[in-house]
């Protein structure tokens, strides 16, 4: 590690590996936000976090390869995640509505 | 400066991601994503993806977030309950995430010892010009059915989320 | 580091002039609907109620910011500023004139050129909708939380058509950058039509246009679209609970919006600051023109007093206006001063105009507004997107 | 040039016309759409008849596109006319506009008008893509399409059980005449790579007798499912369930004799393969006696005349089994001349009758529809082979070619024609003369019905004359050689026909109570008889109880229920087992799911990292 970090140059540029640790990150905060969350709205926050963090992954993929692909692929998480917003929150609004409860312990109802 | 920009950026990531899973209460929750977002689509901006800078501020800061503080507000969601509990995520979790994140690093690492570099202005590819010109040539197909995709799940919605009728 | 003074000396200009300019253009409006209510209108304050809004500012600053119990503090305090930050970033990407060498310095007249810049505008005003659905959330009232969803879910509705009212002209204009959409609109056809997107193109964007406006009103939360704010319904909407300078700010962001959608529409459909008529025929006469005879006017209400002290102040005014009508005369300014006077000549007539509208149209039913977005204005804008997009592919 | 697709495609036309729109079009617009476009396609082949040129050397041969191509294979969307298909095409446009003029009389009451007529076009359609078509394949899309408008039309009563069971029935029982020629086009590939007319044709003489041989008897097969011919001949008395315009012209003028068609058609491996021949032959002339046998006994009108069908069709394998291929055609022609008559005035008859069969309830009915007795007189004279008739010329070419091939099959034949007349003249005087035995008051029917008769009993009298077969014919086959004795044969067979008229005229109308005296004196044989040899029982007993049964308890009760759903049951049962243990992990909690989800990414994660160690 330390050998990598001489071997940076400032002039050259931040390292493609630096946006990857970072998506990596964001993505594990996501992970716990869906382990340790028991608000099901937040936890369905936490599944945009990861997507946005599966999303810097691609486009700082895009920047290393130079094709515009990533960013096509970026787009289709985006316009996918849009679409799921609206049919999940729908869906957590039809639960309320029932259940009067957005704890996700409470919605057990595949039990067994 | 890129080396600036990144830290400033990714710090006011890191931090508003950790603020989006301890936050109590959802709105707060909300908004430190909408600060995720926003400083995602910064990074965008200096890898070259200008269009998908912009797109990631209108479609989810814009739009889905929107949404999120709606039901929040509609549903007047307060702070989450304590009951019932998985022992399932409480026992294995933590361990689980540090593996996570372990076998993750390790695999960035291995994968990009040195990798390329990134530049502000390096890649030029990013335009709306470029994602349109790729969109209705190469990706058509995959477009135009995530255009069918957006259809069903507005119906779905709509379904949904309507009153009952009388 | 040139480039960064630069920027910075073009910032506390441009921060300066609009602010200065928001709290004039409340002044405007009191007047103008005054008038068209045959009443007189802010007079005390200075000469024609001038020092108004000075005094307007004093008074909202050194008044008590009161919070309403069991309001979420920081969220209550955070959604002014969130708001009128947003409305005053995108006044950032929006030019207003054409470059000019000052110095040695090429300087545009403009913070920063984006090649993205219509959609960096559509990204910032679609934020502003959190600076009003957390004042309405945070101030623990169901008015305001009432007014707050409703104008979230206004702002997002007529948010469609916008933008696709915005996309026609971008088609014609084949690029994002609002000064290469500008720079697309030069020129005249037949000698004497300016190239506007609302004049020319495959389709002329008059519908566009339409659209575009209606929209903006809806936007900006103006009438007749205020309904976030309906006075007999809710009260005063999101911002019931907010006084001082938290109050101030939202109508700061108000104004602030106003000016944004207004200088976008000036900029895509009516040629940025290219004048209405050729040079050949003699534009460029036309603001020293206009604000000498504005100077005119001034003299001889002064020398022909309607109140006492009109004999001082109304030549005085006479002075600026001669003042900047010789500038606007003065051969080396007259191609950085034309281009700024012709686009602030647009903008200020977009803004008379919502001002005109205000004192005109009564309000919506909430009802009325949702479908007449969804059910009319949506298609309509769909439809001419698509007519235009199809007639720009069959032209070239 | 000739626009040969046009042919076809007109009726096709027509059947998407009314197909689709007909539920709301007027009936006048039917009547012109359907009877329209088969005029027209009548008024094209009348085209290429009158400037056809040499067809006999520059057959017209059209390629429109190719419809298969794989390997070496490569079949073609052909249309092609030599004077055979010119003759078919003829007789099949002809004939069907006749019977489309008659079928607007004779349908105009009923429910699902529309839907009869684009049936009708749609079956014109396959009818004329067979007798175009340039390859076995076409041929068979033409022989299925028809097979498919048979069964429809057939089934056309279809809130009737006793039709849909006799559209199904001819359905099923074509199946294995199709299975027969689907072989036959195989084996064709196989030997000679090509299923185009011309190609096979000019390589058949070049190969082993036993291939051909094969082939020829699988295309047999074939031919006796769709031309009705023993032991595939029990679908089509069945058949007559249909509309009578439907008896009249697909199984009496046309479709039936596809089978006929197709032998003639694939004459060079006939005549190359002599057992086959042979079995042709035989083939023919049992049917021709067995259905006759039958046709003696019957009472309804139109199983008198569908078992004469079958007959008759087998009259024309016999002619082509022994070599005297123009003579079969000639007999198909004349036949499809006088039957559709009989069928047609059979119609009549029966709309006279208000729609009864049976000939028990008619008689004297020449005092209340003239014209029809007309008719229907010159179609019984034209099948009694009476001299001058068209039936005469047909039956005699073919009886002499049998003389010459094999005397004794001559005289079958003669004592057939002696029994065709017979019952054709016993139906005519049990309809027509005595008293009426029926119900209500019959009637004459409309012009529009009659007018066809009329032409038809024209061409069934004069047809011998105006369409010489073999003249028209000549060079395309081998000739037939000259038989000695031939006025003497032809006096025979005419003696034949004239005795069974003679002894038909005693029997019902000089001496009425005599055929029933005779039928008690024959007793069994008689029943046997009247009862058809009970084939349709046999087949029940020996072939399609014995496929149902074993359906039933092997493939059903063993097969279905023991070892299929035996195993299916079993593997449930054990993943019941399984999943009580691993039911443990469906706590329902969904963070409990996300960190199993977790885990299996860490495992598969660390996984790639030592397999990624292990390569390095």
């Amino acid at each position: 590690m330390a050998e990598a970090m001489q071997s940076i140059n400032l002039q050259a540029g931040v390292p493609i590996s630096w946006y990857l640790v970072l998506s990596a990150v964001l993505f594990s905060l996501g992970v716990a936000g869906f382990l340790f969350r028991k608000s099901i709205i937040t936890v369905f926050m936490c599944i945009e976090l990861m997507l946005n963090a599966v999303n810097l992954s691609f486009v700082a993929f895009a920047n290393q390869h130079k094709q515009v692909s990533g960013h096509i692929f970026t787009f289709f998480v985006m316009v996918v995640a849009a679409a799921e917003a609206a049919v999940g929150l729908a869906i957590i609004l039809t639960v309320f509505k029932n259940r009067e409860t957005l704890n996700i312990d409470e919605i057990n109802s595949l039990k067994n | 400066m890129d080396f600036l920009f990144f830290f400033l950026f990714a710090f006011i990531a890191v931090a508003c991601a950790v603020s989006v899973v301890v936050q109590k209460h959802p709105i707060a929750s909300a908004l430190s994503l909408v600060g995720v977002m926003a400083s995602i689509a910064v990074l965008y901006l200096q890898l070259g993806a200008e269009f998908l800078a912009m797109a990631q501020i209108i479609v989810y800061a814009g739009a889905v977030m929107v949404l999120f503080i709606f039901v929040i507000m509609l549903l007047n969601a307060g702070a989450e309950s304590r009951a019932g509990r998985s022992y399932a995520a409480q026992l294995m979790g933590p361990p689980l995430l540090v593996a996570l994140m372990a076998s993750l690093g390790f695999a960035i690492m291995r994968g990009f010892p040195g990798g390329g570099t990134v530049k502000f202005d390096s890649f030029q590819g990013g335009t709306a010009q470029n994602i349109g010109y790729a969109l209705f040539t190469d990706y058509l197909l995959p477009f135009e059915v995530t255009s069918v995709l957006i259809l069903v799940a507005i119906l779905g919605a709509i379904v949904l989320a309507r009153k009952e009728m009388d | 580091m040139e480039f960064i003074i630069i920027t910075l000396i073009k910032l506390a200009v441009i921060a300066f002039v609009l602010l200065t300019a928001l709290a004039y253009i409340q002044w405007v409006e009191r007047k103008v609907i005054a008038h068209v209510q045959v009443r007189m209108g802010p007079s005390r304050v200075g000469p024609h109620g001038l020092l108004q809004p000075l005094a307007d500012v004093v008074k909202l600053i050194t008044k008590e910011g009161v919070m309403p119990p069991h309001a979420n503090k920081f969220f209550y305090l955070a959604a002014p500023i969130l708001a009128v930050f947003m409305a005053l970033i995108s006044i950032s990407v929006i030019p207003f004139g054409t470059e000019f060498t000052v110095l040695g310095h090429r300087v545009m007249m403009q913070l920063t050129d984006l090649n993205v810049g219509v959609l960096f505008i559509l990204a910032v005003s679609s934020m502003g909708v959190y600076g009003i659905a957390l004042a309405g959330w945070a101030s623990n009232n169901k008015y305001s939380l009432l007014g707050g969803l409703r104008s979230s879910a206004q702002m997002i509705s007529y948010e469609l058509p916008m933008s696709l009212a915005l996309a026609a002209p971008l088609l014609i204009a084949g690029t994002l950058s609002l000064r290469g959409i500008v720079d697309s609109q030069a020129g005249y056809n037949l000698g004497f039509i300016p190239k506007w997107a609302i004049f020319t193109g495959p389709f002329p964007q008059i519908f566009s246009f339409i659209i575009f406006m209606i929209a903006a009103f809806a936007e900006t939360n103006r009438i007749p679209f205020d309904l976030p704010e309906a006075e007999n319904e809710l009260v005063a909407g999101f911002h019931v609970e907010y006084s001082s300078m938290s109050f101030a700010a939202f109508f700061m962001a108000e104004y602030s919006n106003m000016v944004t959608v207004c200088s976008v529409a000036t900029l895509l459909f009516l040629g940025g600051w290219h004048p209405l008529w050729p040079e050949s025929m003699g534009s460029n006469f036309a603001a020293p023109l206009i604000l000498a005879g504005a100077g005119a006017i001034c003299l001889y209400h002064g020398l022909n007093p309607a109140r006492p002290f009109d004999r001082f102040t109304l030549p005085a005014f006479a002075v600026i206006f001669f003042g900047l009508a010789g500038l606007m005369a003065f051969p080396p300014l007259v191609p950085v001063l034309t281009p700024l006077f012709w686009f602030l000549a647009k903008l200020s007539f977009l803004l008379f105009v919502f001002i005109w509208i205000r004192a005109t149209l009564p309000r919506f039913r909430y009802d009325q507004l949702m479908s007449f977005a969804w059910k009319f204005l949506f298609p309509a804008a769909l439809l001419n997107l698509l007519v235009t997009g199809f007639l720009v592919a069959l032209v070239s | 040039m000739q626009n040969l697709w046009l042919i076809p495609a007109l009726p096709f036309l027509g059947f998407l016309i009314n197909g689709i729109l007909g539920k709301k079009l007027p009936k006048m617009v039917i009547n012109a759409v359907a009877v329209g476009s088969v005029v027209l396609s009548f008024l094209l082949v009348l085209n290429i008849w009158s400037s056809g040129g040499d067809l006999a050397a520059n057959p017209i041969h059209q390629h429109y596109f190719t419809w298969i191509q794989s390997g070496e294979i490569n079949i073609g969307w052909d249309y092609a006319v030599d004077k055979l298909t010119l003759i078919m095409l003829m007789v099949v446009t002809g004939i069907g506009s006749l019977i489309h003029v008659y079928a607007t009389g004779y349908m105009a009451h009923e429910e699902g008008y529309y839907r009869f007529f684009a049936y009708l076009n749609l079956f014109m359609f396959f009818m004329l893509n067979l007798v175009l078509g340039g390859n076995y394949l076409l041929l068979f899309v033409g022989w299925e399409g028809v097979g498919l408008c048979s069964y429809l039309l057939i089934g056309f009563y279809f809130v009737k059980k006793s039709a849909s069971t006799a559209g199904n029935k001819a359905f099923i029982v074509n199946r294995i005449g199709d299975f027969g020629f689907s072989l036959a086009m195989f084996l064709i590939v196989v030997n000679f790579g090509t299923l185009d007319f011309t190609k096979v044709f000019a390589a058949a003489p070049g190969k082993s007798t036993e291939t051909l041989t094969a082939i020829a008897l699988l295309l047999l097969l074939g031919a006796t499912g769709k031309s009705a011919q023993i032991p595939l001949y029990v679908w089509l008395p069945d058949a007559m369930e249909g509309p009578t315009p439907v008896s009249a012209l697909i199984h009496a003028a046309t479709m039936v004799t596809a089978g006929v068609y197709m032998c003639t058609r694939s004459a060079v491996i006939f005549t190359h393969a002599p057992i086959a021949m042979d079995t042709v032959a035989i083939v023919g002339l049992a049917t021709a006696v067995f259905a006759a046998t039958i046709g003696l006994t019957q009472y309804d009108i139109k199983k008198v005349f569908a078992y004469s069908t079958v007959s008759q069709l087998g009259y024309m394998f016999l002619g082509v089994g022994v070599g005297a291929f123009s003579a079969g055609v000639w007999h198909l022609v004349t036949h499809a001349f006088f039957k559709a008559l009989l069928f047609l005035g059979a119609g009549s008859v029966i709309h006279a009758c208000h729609h009864e069969q049976d000939m028990r309830h008619m008689g004297g009915l020449r005092k209340y529809t003239p014209v029809t007795m007309a008719v229907l007189a010159c179609a019984s004279l034209a099948i009694a082979g009476v001299p001058g008739t068209s039936g005469f010329f047909s039956k005699d070419a073919i009886l002499t070619a049998a003389y010459g091939h094999a005397p004794w099959m001559f005289w079958v034949g003669v004592v057939t024609a002696g029994m065709t007349a017979f019952y054709v003249w016993r139906a005519f005087w049990m309809t027509f003369w005595g008293e009426y035995r029926g119900h209500g008051h019959p009637h004459e029917s409309p012009w529009s019905m009659l007018a066809p008769l009329v032409v038809l009993a024209f061409l069934s009298i004069a047809g011998g004359f105006l369409f010489n077969v073999p003249k028209i014919l000549e060079g395309m086959f081998p000739a037939a050689e000259e038989v000695p004795g031939e006025s003497m044969l032809m006096g025979i067979s005419i003696a034949a026909g004239l005795a069974g008229i003679a002894i038909s005229y005693y029997m019902y109308v000089v001496n009425p109570k005599l055929p029933q005296r005779i039928s008690d004196g024959l007793g069994g044989i008689y029943r046997l008889v009247y009862d058809k040899y009970r084939i349709d029982e046999l087949y029940d007993a020996t072939v399609v109880n014995p496929v149902i049964t074993g359906s039933r308890s092997l493939l059903w009760k063993v097969m279905d229920q023991g070892v299929i759903d035996g195993a299916v049951n079993g593997v449930g049962s054990e993943a019941q087992l399984a999943g009580g243990w691993l039911k443990m992990l469906q706590s329902g909690n969904i963070r409990s799911y996300a960190t199993w989800v977790v885990l299996g990414a860490v495992c598969l994660l660390i996984l790639i990292g030592v397999a990624e160690g292990v390569t390095r």
